[in-house]
């Protein structure tokens, strides 16, 4: 066990910072496209976008610790996200580079690195929820193309994507991991339709798409046909570390900390009351050792032995942290927590985040049948 | 003794859950949320013809004459349907005005409150958000004879649609007594009550939007409102008069909150046995129930206090904020639990905004400030146990 | 709804305010078993031992709000219990006046208002567990006799009782409600062993008890062969108001709350500390709903129309506030929780509490199951 | 950067596991249980030839020289066993003469204690119940040569076993800094830390029955006990190093209070398995698998904050606080939490003695209040976020 860095990364780390002093506005502009799209000119041309992807791809050929430290002094910072399509360089790239064919490659790596595509995910149908491989979008091949007719929910931003990678049913014959298939699909291709789904805060976030007899070349078949499970389950097990979400929540608790120092409870400061600070400490604890489990999850990866555990027990914690968060932010606002506010929205808006991608009970149902080998319900 | 409902209040119940179903179905809230006060006169004025608004009000005054139980069975209806309306608001207006008003505050207003044809609320709050005497810092500038209020009263709720407000403030004699819960808060001058209406010289309403649409507060600005002694609520002891305000308050809250949290949990047990996953209503799952039966749990246990409350608002005053400070500490909790599970228990869909169980997250958000959150009730009952020890 | 007592009630809180004055001893002589005696006979004289129970059988024919009445007064002053048999006097008494023989109600009824009789009751089984009803302890009729076979388990107070009211399996052959019948067998009889279980503590609070071949003639059964589910499950309704949990409750957060006045938590006084304060108001809280909420019960059970999730909701506030005021009191000991003492030894008997009857999960899954009609698992 | 065990530390928890399950099964400690000291002489001895007990301590005294992560690894195995022994204590004592004693303390005590035969502890706390420098009010009456103490240590682990107490008192003269955490809570005096022997004139132990009975603490009473110059640990700043006895101790306790708590969740999951009600094993329903992943989410996260504090000791000492808070306060909550759980989950087996998980239910009541409790812990993280910010 070794936490110190080696001479050659703290450099880094000094490189990044340097960086940072040199290029960051202070303050940063809100939301302004012009200005993310040339931040992400500076970063590629550092290639710190798709740090970790291959050289040959664009990417930077970085590894793992580097990538740790390149996000941390990035978020301690509050810098834009490493890169613009998210989905895309999260999920999408490493699939395809790890299962695409050259002409994939080509077509969509550097595109995703510069912001060019937009990527959504369609994995989630109606009446399938936590059980995902029951999917039932069906892909029927013709000739050199696929006909699609189904139906997609929950799939964020398909509104103003430019693709989707989405898992289809190929052979409904066989059992029901065999017979699913991952596609690459051009959002622009005749016969998608996009409903919007509005979130509890009457925002867009997500939407149904649908599909009528979408045709789409088999060249944009990611794997072979039937091996869409193992596609994905493979791009799932991309960034699983926590790391990132640890640094999301200790910015939560920064924010929190802040409104802390300013609120005032029953007529004194909010933080003279014990509980709210020990509240305050119960978070710092739950997010370090997110973070730390972050770290230890990156070693297994970089020893080639990830456990499985870590999306289950990162989102169990976040789960629990999410709330927390909520309850004391609203607390403190006090009689303003029935406004509408920012604080306000983003105290509801963990729902959101904590159901997607299987609620916390499917976490606790992987734990307890996969590590603890309890028997299944 | 006797701890349940009569059968006349069973009737009662009936009839206001045939309003509700017939007049303010879940499409009706939802039209009045987009509305800028989320009230209707429409709605208000049949509710009152259909008795609920008025109940409290004695007879001589046009009212039904009726106690705090038969409210609790009224509110606990609105709650679990999550009526958009000022009934809470008007029903502590008219307490007050009953409490410690003149019989011409009384013959002016109870009747037009009773016939739904005026709205009350109470402007207590300021900007330090403490829930008590101790909050009201706004001092009137006083020629003895009139008072003159500069300045402003904060989360009123059902500010737009009042058309009289109850406001709380100070004169500039000091009092004899230590002001409120918490002596030695450096308040000044003795606590007064005054009526103003909302067409006054001088007043102005900001409203404020909500995160639960279905209810609406605002910013009352006084700028230079004269309470002159035919406003003032000065039949009785003030300090004593806003404590039960704000405790029966807390009550009213108390049981639209319950109703509320039943119906969040009525909606939520329906989902558990239609939803279907892995081969069998979600419901079966022990991880959905045990959560579900906790929540009826809470909701029953927070009936026992609350019931106990608003019959001791009738019967017993000593024992009112007691119990006031129990129900409301249990349900400013319980409830914000039972709004976080049963959004979690409904997946994805509890997240959008077409299922209406993310309504009743809200209400629960609303709730937990009104007249103390679940730590100032608790902070409360311990000064009070430690006292009567 | 109407929480005010009458006259007549009024005056008779009054005479018994008037009785503990004149006759209870202050200090109370600890355990001193010719007190409790003497204390029984003076109770016995007023009727208020099996104070319902019928007047022709030596109770005092009392109704349940003044039951209600003498059970918090008592317990307010913390006198004895009323009555020196719990068992007789709570689950056998009621069950031999509703369903046993002129015989049995002589010999049994005076004798447990008197406190000559001791009882346990015999439901558990090993490997029964919360399932009771597949109880598997056999008892075959030979003549006027029954020959009992078999095992009870977690027999409270077996070891120095004179009487246990037993189910036994008559009928393996119909289903498992039906096969069951209830017998009052004397533990002098035969053919009985007793072998105590330690408790936690090192207490030995309850027994296995063995039955190898114990007799006792038929004139012993409890209502009609095959009957037994029915005439246990009508015993365990009585008392289930909740009142007297409650009181208990109460009696724990005065004992809590003095400790708190004298306890010191960061070197000042526990009471200072925000924390333990709103802790001790939560238990309030709690216990002032059970209480109440025994009263919503108690007023069903005069109306005739129990709701049958008293037990149920009873328990589970019950484990909250057990493990509560059990982790409060540590806590407030600091580190003298590490020693042997009272108050720590009570703060590991409520496992043993809790866990009687039905675990907190069999609770939560009979309200889910029949009151919000959830299917079964 | 690497947060993993090395192969080296993995034949470590195998050796340790193995000496375990030969001389230490759980019908041993039980039989130790029983002894007056719940300590075994031959049993330490036979731990410290197998390496563990001088584990810290460095080769140059007769040890292995190890750090605290290795340490970690055999506290884990101690503490899931519920091995009784001085291990904590002494290793306590061990860093405490290591810090800041004398060549010649050094020389008379480390060899000593690497090969097990001679058992130290600290003994800090007093009536006051505070675990740091301003729970220290001891004042030793000096000539400025020999400090002679009078007075009360409480709560002193290992008391009745133990050769020689790490006393900490303060001495008759003012210090010019302020004392510890709290500035002004009145305690006068430079703190210093001495070495009292158990054969020295003047103690005497007074053993408190435990409720955990793998572990004892007892009353140390000095009745004019001298500490001359070459007893008192001199060498460094005591403040300081009191403060790290502590944060080691809080890192000891997590990780043998870890290794507990992986034992009891080990033993429930077996008994989940194994355990057949209504026809199925009870593991598979959510009301018992779900509460056991929830208390794997806890162990591990637990382990993670653990190890950096472990590390820390030995690589960054500005970091061990922290860590030692975070870690501890953790640990303090959620052992609690598994222990009544992991009791409940048996049912009616979890509270008859013959079953071994009380055993861990009482060993997680020792744990909590050992070198600060939750609440202790969690307001001492805020003071140090808020110096930090």
């Amino acid at each position: 066990m070794d936490f110190n860095f080696t001479p050659e990364e703290q450099a880094f780390r000094e490189e990044i910072r340097a960086f940072l002093d040199a290029h960051l506005p202070d303050p940063m502009p809100e939301d302004d496209p012009d200005f993310l799209r040339l931040w992400n000119e500076k970063l590629r041309a550092k290639r710190w976008v798709g740090f970790n992807w291959p050289r040959e791809w664009g990417g930077g050929g970085g590894d793992l610790i580097r990538q740790f430290i390149l996000k941390e002094e990035m978020s301690a910072r509050r810098a834009p996200a490493l890169g613009l399509d998210f989905m895309g360089l999260t999920w999408v790239g490493p699939a395809i580079i790890a299962h695409g064919t050259k002409e994939q490659k080509a077509e969509h790596l550097e595109a995703i690195l510069d912001g060019r595509s937009h990527w959504c995910t369609g994995y989630s149908e109606p009446d399938v929820g936590s059980d995902l491989a029951s999917l039932q979008c069906r892909a029927v091949r013709e000739g050199d193309e696929y006909v699609i007719h189904g139906q997609k929910i929950w799939t964020t931003s398909a509104h103003f994507a430019s693709h989707i990678f989405m898992l289809v049913r190929t052979d409904p014959t066989v059992s029901k991991y065999k017979g699913i298939t991952c596609l690459l699909v051009p959002m622009t291709t005749p016969g998608i339709t996009i409903s919007p789904i509005e979130n509890l805060s009457g925002k867009a976030s997500f939407n149904q798409v649908f599909f009528d007899g979408a045709r789409t070349p088999v060249s944009n078949r990611l794997g072979a046909e039937g091996e869409g499970w193992k596609v994905v389950m493979g791009a799932l097990a991309n960034e699983r570390s926590g790391i990132s979400e640890a640094t999301e929540m200790l910015q939560h608790l920064d924010d929190i900390r802040s409104l802390a120092k300013r609120a005032r409870r029953g007529g004194r400061p909010a933080l003279e009351d014990d509980r709210v600070r020990r509240r305050l400490s119960e978070m710092e604890i739950r997010v370090e050792a997110m973070r730390l489990t972050g770290l230890r999850h990156l070693t297994d990866q970089i020893n080639g032995k990830p456990s499985g555990s870590e999306t289950a027990i990162n989102k169990l914690q976040r789960g629990i942290l999410e709330f927390e968060m909520s309850e004391l932010t609203l607390e403190l606002l006090g009689s303003a927590a029935q406004h509408q506010g920012e604080l306000q929205h983003e105290a509801l808006a963990w729902h959101g985040t904590v159901i997607g991608g299987g609620s916390p009970n499917i976490q606790r149902n992987i734990i307890a049948e996969r590590i603890l080998g309890l028997p299944k319900d | 003794m006797n701890f349940g409902f009569t059968e006349e209040q069973g009737f009662l119940r009936d009839a206001v859950r045939k309003f509700l179903d017939d007049r303010c179905p879940m499409a009706e809230v939802r039209r009045l949320m987009k509305t800028p006060n989320a009230h209707s006169p429409e709605l208000w004025k049949a509710f009152a013809e259909q008795g609920s608004v008025g109940l409290l009000i004695p007879e001589a005054y046009g009212g039904a004459g009726l106690g705090w139980v038969d409210f609790v069975v009224v509110l606990e209806e609105t709650g679990r349907t999550l009526m958009p309306s000022p009934l809470v608001s008007t029903a502590l207006a008219a307490l007050a005005i009953r409490e410690a008003g003149s019989p011409a505050q009384k013959e002016r207003w109870l009747p037009r409150f009773a016939e739904g044809s005026a709205i009350g609320t109470l402007a207590v709050l300021e900007a330090s958000d403490l829930p008590g005497a101790e909050g009201v810092a706004l001092v009137a500038d006083s020629d003895g004879e009139v008072d003159v209020l500069h300045g402003e009263k904060c989360f009123v709720a059902d500010a737009g649609c009042a058309d009289v407000y109850v406001v709380a403030y100070r004169s500039t004699e000091r009092s004899a007594e230590p002001s409120g819960d918490r002596a030695g808060t450096g308040v000044g001058g003795a606590l007064r009550l005054g009526l103003v209406a909302r067409d006054a010289p001088g007043v102005r309403v900001a409203l404020v939007p909500s995160l639960d649409e279905t209810r609406r507060s605002g910013t009352l600005s006084l700028d230079g409102v004269r309470i002159g002694p035919d406003a003032r609520l000065a039949a009785a002891d003030p300090e004593a008069t806003l404590a039960l305000l704000l405790d029966a308050g807390s009550i009213a809250v108390t049981a639209e909150g319950l109703g509320a949290a039943e119906g969040a949990l009525a909606l939520t047990v329906q989902y558990a046995k239609d939803r279907v996953q892995f081969g069998s209503p979600i419901g079966r799952f022990q991880g959905v129930k045990h959560r579900l039966a906790d929540m009826w749990v809470d909701t029953e246990s927070i009936k026992s206090l609350l019931y106990y409350g608003a019959w001791a608002i009738d019967e017993r005053r000593d024992a009112v904020p007691r119990y006031a400070s129990l129900a409301k500490a249990y349900l400013a909790d319980a409830f914000t639990r039972i709004g976080v599970d049963c959004v979690q228990l409904h997946g994805a869909v509890g997240y959008t905004i077409e299922y209406d169980i993310q309504l009743y997250l809200k209400r629960s958000k609303w709730a937990r400030p009104m007249f103390g959150d679940g730590d100032h009730h608790r902070d409360r009952l311990a000064r009070l146990s430690m006292g009567n020890r």
